[in-house]
């Protein structure tokens, strides 16, 4: 029953996020802005769409980008193995490269490079911050880290250093270079359309779920999980709105200078106990 | 010894073009790349042919001449009007009787036109850059411009103000007052476009030494406008060619050395300063009431030229009268047709994510280049 | 205005063309009665004049490129090459024009025919 | 940066400058070139605006007798105004409103328009001929 629920409403909430970051996204700029809804009404249009096959296995990595994605929260929010869901989300990057590379598109390939600098970049700051719960939980399954409440006393620099990577993994400027749509125009998405973009729209907001998800773990048991995903998700918004795009070299250099030592400082201070 | 050859198509080979996001018109930009790093470079400008040229000498007299050749561009085409629309009258002799009160009409919509192009420009750079916020801030200082183009002319960007022999609507002392208000709101946005590309670090981190053109090569590849004089070329057809009264108001030529995108983009910007002086010494020089249009009597008959400076730069009409209606030949030089011969040379060794902000900063009009 | 034939038009425009103190404009074609004339325009930075240097051309002849002492000339000469059917030495087809646009649009038509029909003849 | 990052958090709490266009009307300034309209009474059918316009968007129809039509391609039309000024009878103005877009059952068929408007040029051209070819010869 949890989980059906969970598989229904996680998309529903991951639109709304959807949503709610193009709405933000245009006050910052001075601008209305599409209704809140509109990530549906554009899921329904892809999906009444021609279909255009390129080839099979481009297709199929577009579901199994999806899948894995999917499979990524479920495990997440089921309580499962926080590593696992890390694997899963690192995963899904790599199909959706992968599908990228079926092509002989000269942006899908820059794209798919792009995509797997990404993965570069995001996958061990997390992976550390995993450790770094493990440390303070003893245990990598999420259902015994659900019951931790307020991981963010003993963990405050872990959580900064998964802010820093946000706008990596949410592909926010400055470090949106995968999809940049200015240079190679959506990177690894650009031969997908219509019912076959859907799955890797749909992935998206699941992502997004995710990420939310990620930040929730800190502050678990608190009244404010809501506004600290909130302020975090806006502060990745402001900082989208007040940078240009750096290159992927950037990205990786800078995500791994601000983010692992401060992860780093986290299990140093954990281990000696002064946190 | 055996030599390896290398094999040349190795190369990653990325096309721009002929439609492309960052690109505002139809290019075709081809690039062969190695991890990302421009190799070679190859273009065609070939998909926006309209026969503009040969229209002017077959279907339209000379008098609808401005109103067609303002066509050729949606950004800048009040330079066009009045590049066509002096050539006209130099051919036809009457360019010394225009009053002074057209010469400091053209010019405030001149310089209203330059002022929107640098700002679109600008904005477009930010965008290519990744940096959306600036745009949509530049294009909402740019819609206060137009709306005072608005106001002034009737149109946003089509002004159609300029005909042969004069202008077709004149400013009242009304519009006059309102316009000077607004020029203090648009030196405002001006100096916020001046803090963006001199302070916004990760901007002028994608902008600075990208794509150097020293004064050597701007000279030898005839570079026109903004983009020569950042590299340092004091050249400015309103000086050289001087159709209104910009001498008299003393124009300022703004130049800067470095040559790279950072300082053409900073040109811009200082000039749009100085495009707000020139339009408010042409607002206090002549007062409205004068005559507007004078009467045009004769055909063109002579050979004329005239260098107009667009916001792009020099502009280029050469008119062959023959005496009757329709001129013998119209030659349209448009300004990116100067800047395009360098842009394979700066391009080659620069990473493929920095060649649309690269290519931006020349500010190309390809419509302008088809004709 | 530099009256100049094909054959030293380039030794003219040699000793005129100084990159610091001319600059190049662009060039023109023009088919008058008297037949077809290339016209190169420089302005110069010193005199503030606009200088014209013109070649008369037939039919049918090839012109040299001046790309090698001006060096953006090469554009310019390709869209004359294009519009006019002019020869011009390391031309590239179509810069200009779409491969299914008529051929030299710019000249009149009567003549542009023939040029069209002993192309034809040729090939 | 900084700068931007404080911008964007503020503009949050800012009204936003654009429109919602088709709900919000926009309100053109005076003199902004915008429909043609037409005045039969103070028409003479001189056709001077049909000479001065540069895309040949205006049309007049002389039929024969006293049946006579102006026409106007809002779509061919580029708004330059040069029908008014050239009108001596001030039959035409230009009004500050957007020439509305046209719905499919009131396409204008601009083509036929012309043709029509050719033939019966055509025609006219030839009565005057006539006459004149007649009076010489009385």
């Amino acid at each position: 029953m949890k989980t059906l629920l969970i598989l229904v409403f996680s998309p529903v909430i991951g639109g709304l996020i959807e949503g709610a970051f193009r709405k933000v996204n245009a006050r910052m700029q001075t601008r209305v802005g599409p209704p809140i809804v509109q990530p549906f009404y554009d899921l329904l249009k892809l999906l009444q769409k021609r279909p255009i096959l390129i080839n099979n296995y481009h297709v199929l990595m577009a579901y199994a980008h999806f899948v894995l994605m999917a499979t990524a929260l479920a495990t997440f929010l089921l309580g499962g193995d926080l590593l696992l869901v890390i694997f899963f989300h690192g995963m899904s990057l790599a199909f959706l490269a992968m599908g990228a590379y079926s092509l002989r598109s000269a942006y899908s390939h820059v794209g798919a490079t792009r995509e797997l600098f990404h993965i570069l970049a995001v996958e061990p700051p997390l992976l550390l911050i995993a450790v770094n719960i493990y440390m303070n939980t003893g245990t990598f399954l999420l259902s015994d880290v659900f019951e931790t409440q307020r991981l963010v006393k003993i963990m405050p620099f872990s959580f900064l250093a998964l802010i820093a990577s946000l706008p990596g993994m949410l592909r926010r400027s400055p470090f949106d270079v995968s999809e940049a749509h200015q240079e190679i125009i959506g990177g690894p998405e650009i031969e997908y359309s219509g019912p076959f973009y859907a799955p890797i729209y749909l992935a998206k907001w699941l992502e997004k779920v995710l990420v939310a998800a990620f930040i929730g773990i800190f502050f678990l048991g608190s009244p404010l999980i809501v506004v600290a995903i909130a302020t975090s998700f806006i502060l990745v918004l402001a900082l989208d709105n007040s940078t240009a795009r750096l290159s992927y070299w950037d990205m990786v250099k800078i995500t791994w200078v601000v983010a692992l030592p401060l992860v780093g400082a986290n299990i140093f201070l954990n281990a000696q106990g002064v946190l | 010894m055996k030599k390896i050859k290398v094999n040349q198509e190795i190369c990653t080979t990325i096309p721009m073009g002929s439609q492309h996001v960052a690109l505002p018109e139809p290019v075709k930009l081809v690039f062969d790349t190695e991890n990302e790093v421009v190799k070679r470079v190859s273009f065609d400008v070939s998909y926006v042919h309209r026969g503009i040229e040969k229209s002017l000498t077959t279907m339209y007299d000379f008098k609808k001449a401005p109103y067609v050749v303002g066509r050729i561009c949606g950004i800048c085409a009040i330079a066009h009007s009045i590049a066509c629309t002096v050539a006209l009258e130099r051919s036809i002799g009457i360019d010394g009787e225009v009053p002074d009160r057209v010469r400091a009409v053209r010019m405030i919509g001149l310089e209203l036109d330059r002022l929107q192009s640098h700002f679109l420009i600008n904005g477009h750079l930010a965008e290519v850059c990744g940096y959306e916020n600036i745009f949509m801030h530049l294009w909402r200082c740019r819609e206060f411009i137009l709306d005072t183009a608005d106001m002034l002319f009737g149109n946003r960007v089509q002004y159609d103000v300029v005909c042969v022999g004069g202008v077709n609507r004149d400013i009242d002392e009304k519009t006059g007052t309102r316009i000077s208000e607004a020029l203090e709101e648009i030196e405002e946005s001006i100096g916020f476009m001046e803090e963006v590309f001199t302070r916004d670090k990760t901007l002028v981190k994608r902008l600075e030494g990208l794509g150097v053109v020293s004064k050597d090569k701007a000279f030898e590849y005839g570079l026109v406008g903004p983009s020569a004089r950042a590299s340092g070329v004091k050249t400015d057809c309103r000086i050289e060619d001087d159709w209104g009264m910009y001498r008299d108001f003393g124009l300022e030529i703004i130049t800067m050395t470095e040559g790279d995108a950072l300082a053409r983009c900073l040109v811009r910007v200082l000039e749009c300063f100085e495009s707000v002086r020139m339009i408010r010494e042409a607002l206090d020089s002549t007062s409205p009431g004068e005559e507007i249009q004078l009467r045009v009597r004769d055909n063109p008959k002579k050979d004329a030229v005239c260098r107009n400076e667009a916001p792009r730069g020099e502009l280029f009409y050469y008119i062959r009268g023959t005496g009757k209606k329709i001129p013998g030949r119209v030659k349209i030089r448009t300004p990116t047709f100067a800047n395009i011969p360098i842009l394979p040379h700066v391009m080659i060794g620069v990473r493929y994510n920095d060649v649309p902000p690269l290519l931006m900063s020349f500010d190309p009009c390809l419509s302008c280049t088809g004709r | 205005m530099i009256e100049a034939s094909l054959m030293d038009f380039k030794d003219k425009i040699r000793k005129l063309y100084i990159p610091e103190k001319v600059h190049y404009i662009g060039v023109d074609a023009y088919e008058g009665e008297e037949g077809l004339e290339v016209r190169y325009w420089f302005f110069s930075y010193e005199t503030r004049d606009v200088v014209m240097v013109r070649v008369s051309v037939k039919h049918g002849e090839r012109v040299p490129s001046i790309s090698d002492i001006v060096k953006p000339a090469f554009m310019g000469e390709w869209e004359i090459a294009d519009l006019f059917g002019i020869e011009i030495e390391g031309r590239v087809e179509n810069f200009f024009l779409s491969p299914d646009s008529p051929r030299a649009p710019l000249l009149n038509k009567k003549k542009s025919e023939d040029q069209a029909g002993r192309e034809m003849g040729e090939k | 940066m900084l700068k931007m990052f404080i911008t964007s958090i503020k503009n949050l709490f800012r009204k936003p400058v654009t429109q919602l266009y088709p709900y919000e009307k926009y309100e053109p300034f005076d003199g902004y070139r915008g429909k043609i309209s037409w005045e039969k009474g103070k028409c003479t059918f001189c056709m001077k605006c049909g000479r001065a316009c540069t895309s040949g968007a205006i049309k007049i129809l002389i039929y024969s007798g006293e049946t006579k039509e102006w026409v106007w391609n809002p779509i061919q039309c580029i708004y330059c105004g040069e029908c008014v000024r050239s009108c001596p009878f001030g039959a035409l103005i230009q009004e500050k409103y957007y020439a509305s877009p046209i719905t499919k059952g009131e396409k204008l068929d601009w083509s036929e328009i012309e043709k029509k408007a050719g033939r019966l040029e055509d025609r006219w051209r030839r009565q005057l001929r006539d006459r004149r070819g007649k009076r010489k010869s009385e």
